[in-house]
């Protein structure tokens, strides 16, 4: 909480407390987030009915512009939103993380489709898949899609869906852009025109339904597609020149969530009074189960500030319009990588301090733990990304050694 | 030291006395990889599986050979472990319980000991460590309630068993010299025990480890036994049961660790390049280098695990086994290995980058297992406390003798 | 820097920019200090012309109130002097942070006492021994107070030393309190009362000077007393009315300082173009390489962030007047023991980057290593603390709980 | 797997080979100990010492029996190198170099090695493995010149050695016909050698590792060797140096982390209380499970670092030591154990509290020396690429042949 006050002078843009609203729907939820977290796992999404309770609260306007209805709130505000559903169960979390980034990646469209997806009111739930698999030939009026997209998350309650494609020419052969690169471009297509194929099978983030979504030959206008490197937003607003950079602390925001929750679980299991067979004490005395404690804590506590760090240098940027910028990317991806595998590493030490009762699939421990290891297999907060951050230090510290 | 410990170990049992059943397994294994879906959605292993098992040996590890049994030396019989482990996490598991309950078994009785195994060595038990019920004593016996729970693979289970907690005629539980409740092991036939259906675990989800219920039975004297009671056989695998099982443990995770790394490799090899990445990870310098390091941790908990394992058969056969040091020892180890194998399958999870997060690959299913498998009191890290101060009580013993 | 500016808002207390002259003071000191490394070492202290130097750029007035001519720089921007000393020199951040940590306890003296150190400006060193291991006995007119006091960091150049007394009665006795614990009290003397013993042989922070301080029988006035309890301070600021919640920051100030240095260390060197034996590329185009620097460089930021994080946290509580707070001791303590935790194993992986040229004691790296191991050795950032943080999670959840 | 690999390797050497040495050891520990400062300041062992270790046989424990030698186990002769390092990890290491310079000496040709032994085994050697100097063809031999960092005991040396990059005539490196530098060894008597005193280090401070130079030396063909070249004499230590070095860095990392355990271990038992503390130290539950969990490290690096050893001595037996995954194998094991006992020695330090900052504890020294010991390039992280890809080679075939 104190951390948030600190950060709240950088929120100038939005009223203060923006997001009370939300995040109180969110507290009226929660009891019922947690009641129905086996149901979420066992259908493979979040249920209907759950979708338009959390679409009244507001989750899916959130960074929509204000223009359109939107809450349009700062980037720290509405992160707070997407980590308070995290908290309260991994798949919602998750869900929410797509609703604000579908949002931002509407952007690129051209103007008039934007207003096809908002012509009813802010609340459209737009989903979508970051990997190139699909192809498209260029035809009258547009583009021929087919392609085959995994990990459409949300895409059962989705209104629109995005994907990527290789631009082809017409003969289906892959077009070469200037330098011989291929030609990659995003399109947006209303939910109705997409086939999901059920696929999604997952050690966990099971609520999030991240099937599979396919085109078959489809004629996609022109108006649906959008460039992602030179595009620009057809709206104004700080958030929109650069979701590149934003998107990492996303995915923290989430991993936050989760771990929070974890921890959470952890202490209600301790306060029960729970003693561990052949243990000499109930868990909450034992002296090294307050240790462990003690040090998982410290671990969240300094996750928490890295997220809450990044995320304000983000909001700092978008405020003084110099959001697009490669080194941003990398540090964010940087610090979204950190954030991932210290969470990966809250939610396992809570989950081991736990004992034997959480191995039962009552247990939201377990939930917690398969949650939390499936969100860090996500492409952008691989370990491997680590790689980017070390060559931007050394170019940096060259730079700084040439300017000595 | 160590070194002397392993000079010599292994010359009492016949060097192939294993051979027959791992070669069993081999065979077993394809079948074994296409069913694993099937027994996790089963909560069981199905009973046609049970029966190869069975006949290829898998519940007379550790039978006495005087009851027809292979009476595997250690390291031999936790091979088995170690190689089911390997395939899949839960038959692993089972297979340690198939090996336990041998030795678990010549806790009782003559008499009970020869009624179990009356019908020949391929008897499968289950039971429950936790002392979940109460004994009260009535003219003929003892009336006995208990609800136990983890009893895995109860449901293909002969013989099981339970501990409780002895009462007097009040339902007040009795005390020893030391003011300590008397605990016992009950045995019994597996139709006298309810199965309460609650195995929905998140990993293991194979080794239908449901709860087992007693209600109002009459048990009699002879049923019963003391786990620090004398073996009703003799061999050197008899004596200590404490100081053994844990390795049971070490055995399962170094299993399920070498079949997590099986999995990564897989996926490496078929030329996988994952989403964003500049290479086909099998060609990635930095894949090898995660990849290398992993490997180290492995051969670190197998060496382990090994020196481990040979120390326990020497003290079996030099009759030094039952000793509170031994327990210490062998939990040490087996908190280390386990431990370090989690750490293993969850890099090998990671480094499997995102199409390992299906349920079509081994991986997640591993993960779950390893997992729970840690959860078990053998496993707990919370005990690394009484090993700190048995070191520091040996370390200062010898200061003494210096 | 970015984390920086978004703290600002807090210092409303101090012009922006306050320690600013400071700063650059200390910058135009880096090439000497950096060139005097293996001096300080050898002579287990700061050589005294060169205590002189930072004297003048205002290191022993940071804290001092500006009511009697010090700089009284808010807590961010004085630990920010701190981590920069340290991110120079292990040691001279070290000194730094006593210099800081005995202004602030001075204000428990007594008035005419407090009066008397300052008398001749604001830039006095003091420093002392935070543990009770001296006796003091009524006389007439104060106590005969001996002791031997341990790690007394920078006596050499002190003016004013400070130690703990267990009070006795009249035949030497420990007194007992109100609830039977012994009676501990603080008392600072001018350096001429105490002898000095040279113990400072040390592995790491040697240019610290830790040596032991000793009283043999020497009568100390009641005036020179101080309560730690209980006692008020003498000036009024913001700052003053609870040192033990600040300590542990101090720490983290030098802690982060000494990992920042080693991070610096490591990339110059990877700037020569150094190629390691059997290595088949320059440290700095190996993909390897670069994977861990990325790891290091986001165990730092998170360090840094935390530390900011907490740091600000108790600014903002010192502000609201409500730093006296046993809870946020703890939450301080957690903090420092994480950081200390932290850098120790940045510094480490970066001398392990290094490889063998860093063996020579001519290498920053190996000093920085030695300083890193022996700072977080203190009592404040022992690992054993996290017990208590663990303990107040479960009184805060349980609490949480009770009202919910 | 490695189970067989254990079964049989201690057959060829006696028993108690290393037994009288290892008794010397033991009475030499508390002059060691008492001596740690004196040798840290004098950036060396004091002669009196290096005549002591002499005359109990450290130099003699690999030189070939032919020669006078003990020409010990692998095992047996590394036992002596951690017991070493237990006391001082400086001796330890100039114990490492005492028996590697036995093997590497039998590199040389069949003459210079006779003359390196005429008078008797127990010759110190010491060298430096960088190709850091350069050998031009002259009418009778080589014109060698070079300054070779690292050479560790070379005052005490009686023989040095150094690696060369070969010229032509004209100074420009010759290759051979993979078109690589071509690199030869030279050996000569101490008296050729000029010392740099450079060995102001963070660690190892004893080991006296100064520079050793050649400038301008003329050398007989008959004083070079190749380091793939084969051994002038029999044995099963001598065909293969770069498998077996890696684990004489093992056996230095095992013993400097014991050491420090039994520092650890000292300040506990003393009943030392810290500062702030409820209780001493050794009836501290988070002390004991701290010690708990550095224990098993310590167990597992001791059961891996055997382990390993065993292996490499099971293929000197077999005569299978000359495979370049052995190499990979013995890497693998080196690199984790001495980061292993890097995070034992780390630990041990961190436990001690504020007292053993000072230099008269033993534990700063052994911190020092383990960071120094680990930044070895045979130790070197790094590598774990190598042994990642190797890995992937070999389950892919495993799954062809399956």
């Amino acid at each position: 909480m104190l951390h948030q006050d600190q950060f709240r002078d950088l929120r100038t843009l939005t009223a203060p407390d923006s997001n009370k609203t939300v995040l109180s729907g969110i507290r009226k939820l929660a009891p019922e987030i947690a009641a129905r977290a086996a149901e979420i796992e066992a259908t493979n999404c979040i249920p209907p009915d759950l979708i338009d309770r959390l679409k009244s609260a507001g989750i899916f306007r959130l960074f929509v512009p204000r223009s359109f209805g939107g809450l349009e709130l700062a980037l720290p505000e509405g992160l707070e939103v997407i980590r308070a559903l995290a908290r309260l169960d991994g798949s919602v979390g998750w869900i929410a993380m797509v609703a604000g980034g579908g949002s931002l990646f509407a952007t690129w469209e051209a103007r008039e489709t934007y207003e096809r997806i908002y012509r009813n009111g802010p609340d459209v739930p737009v989903c979508g898949s970051a990997q190139p698999t699909g192809m498209a030939k260029p035809t009258e009026g547009g583009f021929r899609v087919s392609g085959r997209w995994p990990f459409a998350s949300g895409c059962k309650h989705a209104e629109w869906m995005a994907g990527f494609c290789l631009i082809t020419d017409d003969n289906g052969k892959p077009a070469a852009g200037p330098h011989g690169q291929p030609v990659v471009r995003g399109f947006a297509l209303p939910a109705q025109n997409w086939e999901i194929e059920d696929t999604w099978h997952a050690a966990g983030l099971k609520g999030t339904g991240s099937h599979h979504i396919v085109l078959r030959d489809v004629l996609v206008p022109e108006a649906n597609f959008f460039d992602v490197e030179s595009g620009v937003p057809c709206v104004p607003g700080p958030l929109y020149p650069a979701v590149k950079q934003l998107v990492p602390m996303f995915h923290s925001a989430v991993a936050v969530g989760i771990a929070e929750g974890a921890v959470d679980e952890l202490v209600a299991l301790a306060h029960t009074g729970r003693q561990q067979f052949r243990a000499t004490t109930p868990m909450r005395d034992s002296e090294i189960f307050q240790l462990e404690l003690g040090r998982i804590s410290a671990d969240l506590r300094a996750t928490q500030a890295f997220c809450e760090a990044q995320t304000a240098s983000l909001w700092h940027h978008a405020l003084a319009g110099t959001l697009n910028n490669e080194d941003l990317a990398v540090e964010s991806t940087q610090a979204a990588t950190w954030i991932a595998a210290a969470c990966v590493r809250i939610v396992d030490a809570c989950f081991t301090l736990a004992g034997s009762s959480a191995v039962y699939e009552t247990s939201p421990l377990q939930r917690r733990l398969r949650d939390m290891h499936v969100a860090a297999q996500h492409a952008a907060v691989q370990q491997r990304q680590y790689v980017a951050g070390g060559k931007l230090l050394l170019a940096r510290s060259a730079q700084d050694a040439g300017q000595a | 030291m160590l070194q002397d410990k392993l000079r010599d170990h292994r010359v009492p049992t016949a060097r192939e006395s294993n051979g027959a059943l791992l070669g069993g397994i081999r065979k077993l294994a394809p079948e074994i990889a296409a069913r694993a879906a099937e027994m996790e959605a089963a909560r069981n292993v199905p009973t046609d599986l049970v029966d190869r098992l069975k006949s290829i040996g898998l519940y007379r590890i550790f039978v006495p050979r005087s009851h027809g049994g292979l009476e595997l030396s250690l390291p031999a019989g936790l091979e088995v472990v170690r190689s089911l482990s390997r395939l899949d996490g839960s038959l692993g598991w089972l297979a340690m319980v198939a090996g336990g309950g041998g030795i678990f078994a010549t806790l009782t009785r003559p008499e009970t000991h020869q009624r179990i195994y009356q019908n020949g060595p391929d008897v499968p038990l289950c039971g429950s460590a936790q002392p979940a019920g109460t004994a009260k004593p009535t003219a003929n016996g003892f009336r006995v309630n208990g609800r136990w729970p983890f009893a895995s693979g109860c449901k293909q289970a002969e013989w099981m068993m339970g501990f409780c907690v002895i009462t007097d005629e009040n339902g007040k539980p009795a005390t020893d010299a030391q003011g300590q409740p008397r605990v016992r092991g009950v045995a019994l036939p597996a139709q006298n025990w309810e199965i309460e259906d609650t195995w929905h675990a998140a990993g293991l989800k194979g080794t239908g480890s449901h709860h087992i219920v007693l209600r109002d039975a009459l048990v009699s004297e002879t049923e019963f036994f003391d786990l620090a009671g004398a073996a009703c056989v003799t061999g050197p695998l008899y004596p200590a049961v404490r100081q053994l099982l844990p390795m049971f443990h070490g055995a399962l995770a170094v299993g399920i660790a070498e079949g997590a790394m099986d999995d990564l490799a897989t996926v490496a090899n078929s030329g996988r390049q994952q989403f964003r990445a500049a290479t086909p990870m099998r060609d990635s310098e930095t894949f090898q280098f995660e990849l290398g390091r992993i490997a180290a941790d492995m051969k670190a908990a197998q060496a382990y695990y090994e020196a481990a394992t040979a120390s326990l058969w020497h003290h079996a056969l030099a009759g030094t086994l039952n000793d509170e040091r031994v327990v210490v020892e062998s939990t040490q180890a087996t908190i280390w290995i386990t431990a370090t194998c989690v750490r293993i399958v969850d890099a090998c999870f990671e480094l499997g980058g995102s199409s390992v997060v299906y349920e079509t690959s081994p991986l997640p299913r591993r993960l779950r297992d390893i997992r729970v498998a840690a959860q078990h009191a053998a496993a707990q890290q919370r005990q690394y406390a009484t090993v700190g101060k048995e070191f520091l009580t040996r370390s200062a013993q010898d200061a003494g003798r210096a």
